[in-house]
């Protein structure tokens, strides 16, 4: 097994493994983790691409190497607008929920 | 030799990966920070000695950051840990 | 000859990472742990860097090689001295 | 090889546990802690696929700066005083989550099995482009990202401004033009500040190293960008350094500079080189090199802005 398709393997097992936390952790910010998860192996199984297409002298494909980079800092930036949008809801209604049970008892949603 | 180099990088990996079990025990949050520095400083040194056996260009300065952003995640875990007092928002 | 110092020097920083590594998993409380640890940062890497050295290619690498292990150093005692203070205060 | 095989079968187990142990940890702390362990990792394994570009970028943002906001937002999120936690999910949750994740991953692990032998590339539209416009770049990661799809680059500079807006216009009304609250409350200790004192001038010029080698070695305006970034954060957690005032004009131009250099340069080729983000054959090099060093500035303000958070204070 060349270490391409290892890693590519190791990307899909990232991918499930931040899926099934994204959808069995009740905490905002442990699913916000969960879903960097599904994104850095996302990357891995695209960065394969990268290592296998050895065309035109190189030993690796530049193209997807370049936008793999460019997503970890996108990534990061939705993250980034995530954490502030959930400690915004936090502090607004006292609840570290997505559980939609939790707002529809009686008690003051957002502002 | 550069059997030997990944011979001894995958026995760093091995070693560390043990000590990594630390993490998962805890019990405290200092041991789980302890884990990460020892895999900080393992995962360096199996870089290099794995970048120097095949031959990767460039990966001097890939250990050159490792090492700066080890001891930058230590200290924000450090920071954590001693600013929860007197905290408040 | 340079192999021959490459070889010993490789071999003595995997075995002070593999006593840092017992360490942090058999000693008995986090103090103890903490000392074990900085053998396995400090000397480990440090002779795992020395080994490497003579096969650096340029005198610009060998130079990086040692700042890694001189941050290594730095963030490793400045850290344990977090450490042991904040073990020190109870906060763990 | 065999002794590398073993590597890289013992480096793919250990990621895949790390991350198992972040979805799995107990509290948020440890997870946290596990998921930089797992940029570290993972840095291995991209330089194990000869990317140390991404190595470096996945180690920077991906593990250490992520893991820093996540800390931080798991500190504040601890001081909002009546904050409830969900309750966990029930078993039937639990087993359907799990056999749509073994779904997904089997379904990619085949597709990564299956895939063509001889892969479509864009490899040789990137070597032209490396060596013409982009004439003089070692790095053809380098010349993909200022040359070949310079558009991509720009824009998601403009992302990323954006999502500063977006965290900015997160917080209180009365709070705007404010500054971020600090990373850290109480007075740090000794040795921390120590720590940052050696670190952040040693880890500048680490970043700016990176930065000006990334036009024919590994690095560039992303990495040095990343790691100038992390040694802002560095000294903002030591207090050796305050989060600037969101309405500060020195904040927002070094926050603009790189899309708007790039955005300024761009249509300069339009005119002179016959197309939108066209260099001068001649200037190519300096050009890039001079959009480099404005994105490497809009990295290093944007990313401690994100972790910082919306503008502090105000009116309760």
């Amino acid at each position: 097994m060349t270490p391409s398709v290892l890693a590519g393997l190791v990307g899909a097992a990232l991918v499930g493994l931040g899926l099934y936390g994204l959808i069995s952790n009740p905490h905002p910010l442990r699913k916000l983790l969960a879903f960097n998860l599904v994104g850095s192996g996302v990357f891995l199984v695209f960065g394969i691409v990268a290592r296998r297409g050895a065309a035109a002298g190189f030993a690796f494909d530049p193209v997807p190497q370049a936008m793999v980079i460019t997503g970890i800092v996108v990534a990061f930036a939705a993250s980034a607008l995530a954490v502030a949008l959930i400690l915004r809801l936090a502090a607004a209604s006292g609840k570290v929920t997505l559980d939609p049970r939790a707002w529809t008892k009686p008690g003051e949603g957002g502002q | 030799m550069d059997e030997f180099l990944l011979a001894a990088a995958g026995v760093i990996v091995l070693t560390v990966a043990v000590g990594l079990a630390r993490i998962l025990r805890g019990p405290d949050d200092v041991d789980r920070l302890m884990a990460v520095q020892l895999l900080g400083a393992g995962g360096i040194a199996a870089l290099l000695l794995t970048a120097y056996a095949t031959r990767v260009p460039g990966v001097d300065d890939v250990a050159l950051g490792l090492a700066l952003l080890a001891a930058f995640a230590a200290m924000a875990f450090l920071n954590h840990l001693d600013a929860s007092e007197g905290e408040s928002e | 000859m340079s192999d021959l110092f490459s070889l010993v020097a490789i071999c003595a920083g995997v075995f002070f990472f593999f006593a840092g590594t017992v360490g942090l998993l058999r000693f008995p409380d986090s103090l103890t742990r903490l000392h074990a640890l900085s053998k396995a940062d400090n000397l480990g890497l440090g002779l795992v860097v020395l080994g490497l050295i003579p096969r650096a290619d340029t005198p610009l690498a060998a130079l990086k090689l040692v700042v890694v292990w001189a941050l290594a150093l730095v963030s490793g005692a400045s850290t344990a001295q977090l450490i042991g203070r904040a073990l020190r205060r109870g906060r763990k | 090889m065999s002794v590398l095989a073993a590597l890289d079968l013992g480096l793919a187990l250990l990621v895949v546990g790390v991350a198992a142990w972040t979805v799995s940890a107990r509290n948020l702390f440890a997870a946290v802690v596990g998921y930089v362990a797992y940029g570290l990792l993972l840095a291995l394994v991209w330089v194990r696929l000869y990317a140390p570009d991404v190595a470096l970028t996945e180690a920077a943002v991906g593990g250490g700066v992520t893991g820093v906001l996540l800390v931080t937002a798991g500190k504040r999120l601890d001081a909002l005083a009546s904050a409830e936690i969900g309750a966990p999910p029930g078993r039937g949750l639990k087993i359907f989550a799990g056999a749509l994740a073994a779904l997904v991953a089997g379904a990619l692990a085949w597709v990564v099995l299956t895939l063509p032998s001889t892969p479509p590339s864009l490899a040789p539209a990137a070597a032209e482009a490396a060596s013409g416009p982009g004439a003089g770049l070692g790095n053809p990661i380098t010349a993909v990202l200022i040359s070949y799809r310079s558009f991509d680059t720009m824009l998601e500079k403009v992302v990323l401004i954006l999502a500063v807006l977006g965290v900015w216009s997160v917080g209180a009304d009365a709070a705007w033009g404010r500054a971020p609250a600090p990373l850290r409350k109480p007075e740090p200790d000794g040795a921390m500040i120590l720590l940052a004192q050696v670190l952040a001038p040693v880890g500048l010029l680490i970043g700016l190293h990176i930065f000006w080698v990334g036009a024919d070695a590994p690095g560039g305006a992303f990495q040095g960008g990343a790691l100038l970034a992390a040694m802002g954060m560095v000294a903002m957690m030591a207090r050796l350094m305050a989060p600037p005032r969101i309405d500060s004009r020195k904040l927002r131009l070094a926050l603009v500079a790189g899309p708007a250099v790039f955005l300024v340069v761009g249509v300069a080729g339009l005119m002179l080189a016959g197309h939108l983000f066209a260099y001068p054959q001649n200037f190519a090099k300096p050009l890039i090199l001079f959009i480099e060093a404005f994105m490497v500035v809009s990295i290093a303000v944007a990313l401690p802005m994100l972790v910082s958070g919306p503008p502090d204070g105000g009116a309760k």
